[in-house]
């Protein structure tokens, strides 16, 4: 099995060499770039479904000439797990880019694009199933250098420009908190291998809650947790649209895999570990979806929502840790498995809308909402496969989202109708509550934003002459559409599979994982049945229907317009006036500028309207931090003044300096 | 040889005379001879110590000493000074009373030191390494106060003075083949410094080095 | 001979000095130290590394001088500029393998006064500055240094050693126990101060700046590249006398920390603001000398680490000093703001730059990224947690601002077409072998390169 | 059983609640059967499409009308249980209305008119926040009845609950009315017979539907209001001791006297200001958290 993964890796590598070498014809450079992709994927696949079962561990060791390196890979179920959405997404995002770089075709560039995304899929490959930590190191860079340079891949903009410094810059402080955490552990441990870690956790020496907080930090930027989220919607909405969605819906969950792996590798936590991943959640989850409201630019709604994702994602973790430090068994398991089904669950619908959205972009060249409109007439296969991802993200029932939000739910239901206890029924209770919100909040968000992009006129000519994707385009959103509708209808087997998962990731034995596992399968039958029925109302009363109007008349006019003339389509509702109510009632949080310019005179020329919301945290925040960083440091710059004689002066002072401390230090 | 001891003692003396004439002079060729006169002072010292090593080494290296410091480098200097028709005077930042006072200030703050140095002080030398000392102090203040390129070179060569009094005071016998090679490096050095400085006069035709301050953050 | 002979001879004869001076530090390595004229001179495990990073560096840039200089020098001015190359190399060599400390402070001043005149090989008002103060500051701390090698003599009275032997390191390290402390923290305080101003540690760096951006591309490649280790290699020279003479309490080694820190954090504060290209490399020399001293202050692995940073620091900035003078001839400014948009007209210099850059600031697949990894885990190992946390701090701020200048200049808006270069053979297989040196140090460090730099460390450490 | 009596008499609370306002309002009122034959009038009619609609505006009324008829399926009648029920069905019955709310939106925003897309916002923005407080209020009710799915919550509500934990209760049956009456676009959060359509929420998204499209949304809309009840009428059955047809004629009565307290609500108060919706939606969520808070003891 192990050797099926190392062939994988290698035809991966393979391939974008390839691609690079035969930059100068593009036909060529995409087969060997996508081939080298697909095919790595599919060699991988089976191994990686093979480990996530619970089939046993297969590892291997090389001896590698770095000092306390070692290559050392090892597939256990949560490896497994996680390489199964980033060998799938990774494969079908390859195919779409075939379609999708067309523009690129003259360019020299699309050699080394492919060459860059062939890496980056090698390099989270290594990421999920590296076991030493300088390997993952060096494989947790290469992943943030090859997408770096796939951000900045149509660098003449200047604001992909200034997106990829941004990227650049926090994933690299993100791997710096990452470097300090190894390098402490094996400092303390004495070697780099994970095997070793654990038992360094209790020396007296450094308290655990700094290696927590060092592994929330570094793997939490890499995630987007609400602090450390800022660089998300700047650097997903400027890479080519098949690299956002690998980025958003795979490369992301590297983050939570690394958190999840120290987790798991610490054994027991205590109890306010849970407590902050619960709150950060929560924190990413509400306001992650609510930028995502205010938002314009199709791919920046995304990349919010990528944000209000891995909160979902972080509750569910939030959860599982709360139940494991105080002993409620069903909680920890609920938490577990909602939070990574829901990792697998958003790896699915999440690269799902980011190719629909990069197909939008594709055919009408605009992202933002307010020129769309329309598209569904004009793209069908892309607008329905949109459909299905947009209900499956806002969690609706025969969907994959439901079922993961259906096993927070549990969790949190189950405690408060079982346990006594407060602390877990407290958790139990703000999930549930920041789910219910967050879940309504979604839901409104990708109405407005299917609805304003697909529904309705086309508001500008980008829309009115928008056209349908290639097929190397529409077949892996249908395919990726197919899979949400799957895991919707078939629950329970998907859940059921994940045991092996829960337990390698809670620590908990399988045999305590079964037990409530099995509670929930009964539920989830329940639940596949209810979505079955669903799917046969629906078909029963359209076959009523159609009856029905077999004999009459089936008309077609215009929409009703109370009367009103002469309906343009701009009169249409459009995206900043559907977000109106959310951005007015929650303006403390989101503070959406209002540029209005009304009509004026007795005859008005025409007004303008917009409204738009910045990145509220940067602009607060760390802008200001950077830039009085700045000043400080220029403080410093008087010592180069420039005169001779003041540096020989700071060479006399250093010496009389030293002097003093030499002389103090004995009478 | 006369009774050591005294002559090192008036040797000194007249070592510390040089330094404050120094800080005093305004006009830079009467700087420049009294560099030749310390020079010439300090080229003496070898021949006063003695120590254990044979006469015709110490004798080879006074001669050396004595021939570079006190002749060579005041005619290179003065023919330097003659070729550049620049002001002579010596344009300090700091005035020539405070740094005559300064002088002083170094001596005493050298003389506490070497009273502080207990297992290197010899009873014999304690005179010479506070003269070390302060050579060394006022060659650094030289060149941090003043203005003009060619008094930083003689700052420098009064460094090395002092710093070649403090080492003859505490070490005594260090290898010939480095004495040599400290005399011929600080040779070398002076002689690429005047170089350097007779450039930047004709590039410049001014030698304030204050003004040299363009490269800057 | 014209300029164009002089410049030849200088760069033929600069490799084949490289050369020779290659081969001699392999037959070290692999036969074990070599003394002649008992203990003079001597070269050890040590010295044949650092002659091994010499001749590296030294190759390259005289490989590199003769496109570099191509018709811009007068008859005299290459004349000078050979014979002054070959007196810096065999000043360099002295350094390495002399066995006597004053000899040593000898080789040192020598490097000093023979590169002084290699800056303003081009006259300008602007070099003849920078090596002004190249030449008073280095010569007052050399002088420093003169008088700690004094003072490690004066340590060494009460040994009785007779006139000859008495600044032999093979005798002063067998004998350190015995050496006065007292006097041998002063000394060592001294030492610090002269070699440190050579070796452009924090607060002495003051000439560091001027001297790199005014010399040309293949002096300031040799300066950051090997001369400041020149001089730090002096100070790894004294520091296991030091460190046995005051008891191994790690006193030397907690002031090497000291000044590594405060060179990061001072280079820190000045690249942000570095829109000089080669300001900014001698700024990150300054800060890469940081790490190393650091590193050497830390002990154990981390000798071993510093050690490899010096090899990756020296590759990384030999090279990154050839992009910023040939860039800084095709744009006619090191202004990285003109030359903005470099990498998008397919330039092989400015991709080499970019990728330099890059790798100066520690991204991941370069050596550069593993060796601070390695002082890391030293610093974890010594408990220093202060330094860890100072030194990443450092570190990132310097990533921070390095890479918005290195952005600005591979992809921003070109402001000026440069014209088109056209470069030999010989030179893309310089430039992308030492990237790929770089790349390969990086994943996979050869055994004898390895087994080399343990056994120097363990010189520096105190073990025979 | 359940189901099929929710199926046959929810059009009749739609009578019940019109009845009330006429006596308000001192008129006869319309016939009890009047939904019933508006109903077979509508089934009767042809259908006019706009041409700007796609395949979702036709899919809008089926999924509502199938989601709102699985989620009744859920839903007990008192201490009756439901047709269908598991643990976790409460969340279910939750996420089955938001996806039919969610097909009426999108249906809404397909026919491109500017009154259509402000009511799908206004909608989704007031079930937005009515989600948290239906979800506590189930929470609380859960704690209580020590079990998690609606048949086991709202059928172990036992006298001897409601003498420990009365207010705790009448709180969770506020919440939910309060729900009930912004889920169903009653007077307080929406006017259901209003004409202007800048007023409307819920009327103004099915303005384009016809034919046996709108029979099929009215006929969702009265099962979706007899859910809400039944959650409501079944914290107020009688005791589980009585016999079955006891039990059927006490909720029965509940229910009629849920539509008349709606009918009472419509007719004394007047619509409240869009603004000033949220903070009821906030009081109904303070009073759920009361209501979890109460069970705590």
């Amino acid at each position: 099995m192990m050797a099926l993964f190392l062939a994988s890796l290698g035809v991966m590598l393979l391939g974008g060499l390839g691609a690079l070498l035969a930059s100068e014809r593009p036909k060529l450079a995409n087969i060997l770039g996508a081939g080298g992709a697909f095919i790595g994927a599919v060699l991988g696949l089976p191994a990686a479904v093979f480990a996530a079962l619970g089939g046993p561990p297969a590892s291997i060791q090389l001896d590698w000439a770095l000092p306390g390196a070692c290559f050392d890979l090892a597939l256990d179920p949560l490896s497994g797990f996680f390489l199964i959405p980033t060998l799938f997404v990774s494969a079908l995002a390859a195919v779409y880019g075939t379609g999708y770089l067309e523009s690129y075709r003259h360019s020299k560039r699309l050699g080394w694009m492919w060459l860059c995304f062939d890496l980056l899929m090698l390099s989270m490959a290594l990421v999920m199933s590296a076991r030493n930590g300088v390997l993952f190191l060096a494989a947790w860079e290469g992943m943030a250098l090859s997408s770096f340079f796939l951000v900045c891949s149509d660098h003449e903009a200047e604001n992909v420009r200034q997106a990829g410094w941004v990227y650049l810059v926090a994933s690299h402080l993100g791997t710096a908190c990452i470097l300090a955490l190894f390098t402490l552990l094996a400092g303390a441990s004495g070697s780099f291998d994970f095997s070793a870690w654990p038992s360094v956790l209790h020396i007296r020496a450094l308290p655990p809650a700094l290696f927590f907080l060092l592994a929330l930090l570094g793997f939490g930027t890499k995630a987007g947790f609400w602090p450390l989220h800022v660089w998300l919607p700047e650097a997903h909405p400027e890479a080519p649209s098949h690299v956002s969605a690998v980025m958003s819906g795979v490369m992301i969950k590297a983050g939570v895999y690394g958190l999840v792996r120290m987790l798991a590798l610490w054994g027991a936590p205590p109890a306010w570990w849970g407590w902050l991943l619960l709150c950060v959640g929560l924190a990413s989850g509400i306001l992650g979806v609510l930028f995502a409201l205010a938002q314009h630019d199709l791919k920046k709604l995304l990349a919010y929502h990528s944000v209000e994702n891995i909160g979902i994602i972080a509750i569910g973790l939030g959860l599982g840790l709360v139940g494991l430090s105080h002993g409620s068994m069903l909680l920890a398991v609920l938490g577990f498995g909602g939070g990574l089904l829901h990792v697998l669950n958003h790896a699915l619908f999440k690269s799902l809308l980011f190719l629909g959205a990069g197909a939008v972009l594709h055919a009408t060249g605009t992202r933002d909402l307010d020129e769309l409109g329309g598209l569904m007439k004009r793209m069908p296969w892309t607008g329905a496969a949109f459909m299905v991802g947009a209900a499956a993200i806002s969690g609706l029932p025969p969907f994959n989202g439901f079922v993961s939000e259906f096993l927070l739910y549990c969790g949190g239901f189950a405690d408060a109708a079982a346990g006594p206890g407060l602390p877990t029924l407290a958790a139990g209770m703000a999930a549930i509550g920041g789910l219910g919100l967050i879940g309504g909040l979604a839901a409104a968000c990708f109405a407005k934003a299917s609805g304003i992009v697909f529904l309705g006129e086309p508001r500008s000519p980008h829309a009115t002459h928008g056209h349908e994707a290639p097929w190397s385009m529409t077949l892996p959103m249908v395919v990726l559409a197919l899979s949400c509708i799957a895991i919707g209808l078939f629950p329970g087997p998907v859940v059921r599979s994940m045991a092996a998962v829960v337990s390698c990731a809670s620590g908990l034995p399988l045999g305590e994982v079964l037990i409530p596992m099995e509670h929930a399968g009964v539920s989830l039958n329940m639940l596949a049945a209810a979505a079955w029925a669903l799917v046969a109302g629906v078909v029963l009363l359209a076959g009523l229907r159609s009856w029905l109007l077999s004999g009459r008349l089936v008309d077609a006019g215009p929409t009703w317009d109370c009367g009103y003339a002469h309906p343009t389509p701009r009169m249409q509702y459009s995206a900043s006036s559907f977000a109106q109510p959310f951005t007015e009632l929650f303006s403390g949080v989101l503070f959406t500028r209002l540029r209005l310019d009304g009509p004026k005179g007795y005859f008005p020329a025409g007004g303008r309207l917009a409204t738009s919301t910045g990145e509220v945290l940067r602009d607060t925040f760390f802008d200001p931090v950077f830039s009085w960083t700045g000043r400080q440091l220029g403080r410093m710059r008087f010592i180069q003044v420039g005169r001779v004689q003041v540096y020989v002066l700071y060479l006399v002072l250093t010496l009389l300096a030293l002097l003093i401390w030499l002389t103090g230090g004995k009478p | 040889m006369i009774e050591s001891h005294a002559l090192a003692d008036a040797v000194m003396a007249l070592l510390l005379i040089t330094n404050l004439l120094l800080l005093g002079f305004g006009y830079l060729n009467a700087c420049v001879r009294a560099v030749a006169l310390q020079g010439l002072v300090v080229g003496l010292l070898p021949l006063i110590m003695g120590g254990g090593s044979p006469l015709w080494r110490v004798a080879a290296l006074t001669a050396v000493g004595m021939g570079i410091k006190g002749v060579v480098f005041p005619r290179m200097l003065s023919k330097l000074l003659r070729d550049v028709e620049v002001r002579r005077e010596v344009e300090p930042f700091v005035g020539h009373g405070l740094s005559i006072a300064l002088g002083v200030g170094a001596m005493g703050f050298s003389l506490w030191v070497s009273s502080k140095l207990g297992p290197l002080v010899a009873a014999r030398n304690a005179w010479m390494i506070s003269a070390g000392l302060a050579t060394l102090l006022v060659g650094l203040f030289l060149i941090v106060s003043r203005r003009k390129a060619v008094s930083q070179v003689l700052g420098y060569i009064v460094l090395e003075n002092g710093v070649y009094t403090f080492g003859l005071a505490t070490v005594g016998h260090v290898p010939l083949l480095v004495e040599l090679g400290v005399l011929m490096d600080a040779f070398v050095a002076v002689f690429i410094m005047s170089i350097a400085a007779y450039h930047i006069s004709r590039e410049f035709n001014h030698m304030d080095v204050d003004l040299l301050d363009k490269l800057r953050d | 001979m014209t300029a164009k002979a002089f410049i030849r001879v200088a760069r033929w004869g600069g490799i084949t000095l490289a050369a020779l001076a290659a081969a001699a530090a392999c037959v070290v390595l692999r036969r074990g130290p070599v003394l002649f004229a008992d203990g003079w001179f001597a070269l050890d495990a040590l010295s044949a590394f650092h002659l091994g990073v010499l001749a590296l560096v030294f190759g390259s840039a005289s490989w590199f001088a003769e496109p570099y200089f191509e018709g811009t020098l007068t008859p005299s001015q290459a004349r000078r500029f050979a014979a002054l190359w070959f007196g810096a190399f065999c000043a360099m060599v002295l350094v390495l393998c002399c066995g006597n400390l004053g000899l040593m402070w000898v080789g040192i001043e020598a490097t000093t006064l023979l590169t002084a005149f290699l800056i303003c090989t081009h006259v300008t008002p602007l070099s003849l500055e920078a090596t002004w103060k190249y030449l008073v500051v280095c010569s007052v701390g050399v002088a420093f240094a003169f008088m700690g090698t004094l003072l490690v003599a004066a340590s060494a009275h009460g040994l009785q050693l007779d006139a000859s032997s008495t600044l032999l390191w093979t005798q002063l390290r067998e004998r350190a126990v015995f050496l006065h402390p007292g006097t041998m923290k002063l000394a060592f305080l001294f030492l610090l101060v002269g070699y440190g101003t050579k070796a452009g540690l924090a607060p002495l760096h003051g000439w560091l700046p001027d001297a790199h951006s005014q010399a040309p591309a293949p002096v300031s490649a040799l300066f950051s590249g090997f001369m400041l280790n020149a001089s730090f290699y002096c100070l790894l020279r004294i520091l296991p006398i030091a460190e046995a003479a005051t008891g191994n309490v790690g006193w030397a080694r907690g002031l090497l920390v000291f000044f590594g820190l405060a060179s990061i954090v001072v280079a820190a504060c000045f690249i942000v603001f570095q829109h000089d290209s080669k300001r900014l490399l001698a700024y990150h020399s300054v800060e890469h000398l940081g790490i190393i001293a650091l590193a050497a202050g830390l002990g154990g692995l981390g000798t071993f680490a510093a050690l490899w940073h010096t090899l990756n620091h020296a590759l990384c900035k030999a090279l990154a000093f050839f992009c910023a003078g040939r860039l800084g001839q095709a744009y006619g400014s090191h202004d990285l703001r003109r030359m903005a948009g470099a990498l998008r007209a397919g330039r092989l210099w400015a991709a080499a730059f970019f990728a330099s850059l890059l790798a100066l600031i520690g991204v991941a697949p370069f050596a550069i990224f593993m060796s601070e990894l390695q002082i890391l885990r030293a610093a974890a190992e010594r408990r220093a947690f202060i330094a860890m946390a100072v030194f990443l701090l450092g570190v990132s701020v310097v990533f921070v601002g390095a890479l918005k200048h290195a952005l600005v200049m591979a992809w921003g808006e070109p402001v000026q077409r440069p014209e088109p270069e056209k470069e030999s053979v010989g030179t893309h297989v310089l430039v992308w072998g030492m990237l790929g040196m770089l790349l390969v140090l990086g994943l996979w460090l050869p055994t004898p390169l390895s087994d080399a730099m343990r056994a120097a460390a363990g010189i520096v450490e105190g073990r025979p | 059983m359940t189901w099929a009596a929710s199926l046959l008499l929810s059009p009749l609370m739609l009578s019940i609640i019109a009845r009330t306002k006429a006596f308000f309002a001192g008129r006869r009122g319309p016939p009890m059967l009047q939904p019933y034959r508006d109903l077979a009038k509508l089934l009767g009619k042809g259908a006019v499409y706009s041409r700007t609609t796609t395949w979702i505006f036709r899919a809008g009324p089926l999924v509502g009308l199938a989601a709102v008829l699985c989620a009744a399926a859920l839903v007990p009648m008192g201490r009756i249980p439901a047709a269908l029920s598991f643990p976790g069905d409460l969340v279910v019955f939750a996420y089955l209305l938001a996806l039919a709310r969610f097909a009426a939106v999108l249906a809404a925003l397909d026919t491109g008119s500017a009154f259509e897309g402000m009511g799908a916002s206004r909608e989704t923005f007031f079930s937005a926040l009515a989600e948290p407080a239906l979800l506590f209020a189930l929470a609380a009710l859960c704690r209580l009845a020590g079990d998690w799915s609606l048949t086991g919550v709202l059928g172990n509500i036992s006298g001897e609950d409601w003498l420990t934990h009365g207010p705790a209760i009448l709180m969770a049956a506020g919440a939910l009315f309060i729900v009930l009456l912004a889920e169903n676009s009653r007077i307080p959060v929406d006017d259901p017979d209003t004409h202007l359509e800048l007023t409307m929420i819920h009327e103004v998204m099915v303005l384009d539907h016809g034919g046996p499209d709108l029979a099929f949304i009215l006929y969702g809309a009265a099962l979706k209001l007899w859910t809400f009840a039944a959650l409501l009428a079944s914290l107020f059955t009688p005791p589980e001791g009585t016999a079955l047809w006891v039990q059927a004629a006490g909720f029965l009565g509940c229910m009629a006297a849920a539509s008349i307290a709606v009918g009472v609500v419509e007719s004394v108060m007047a619509r409240l200001r869009l603004s000033r919706v949220p903070m009821l939606l906030a009081g109904a969520c303070a009073l759920s958290m009361l209501a979890l808070a109460g069970t705590l003891r």
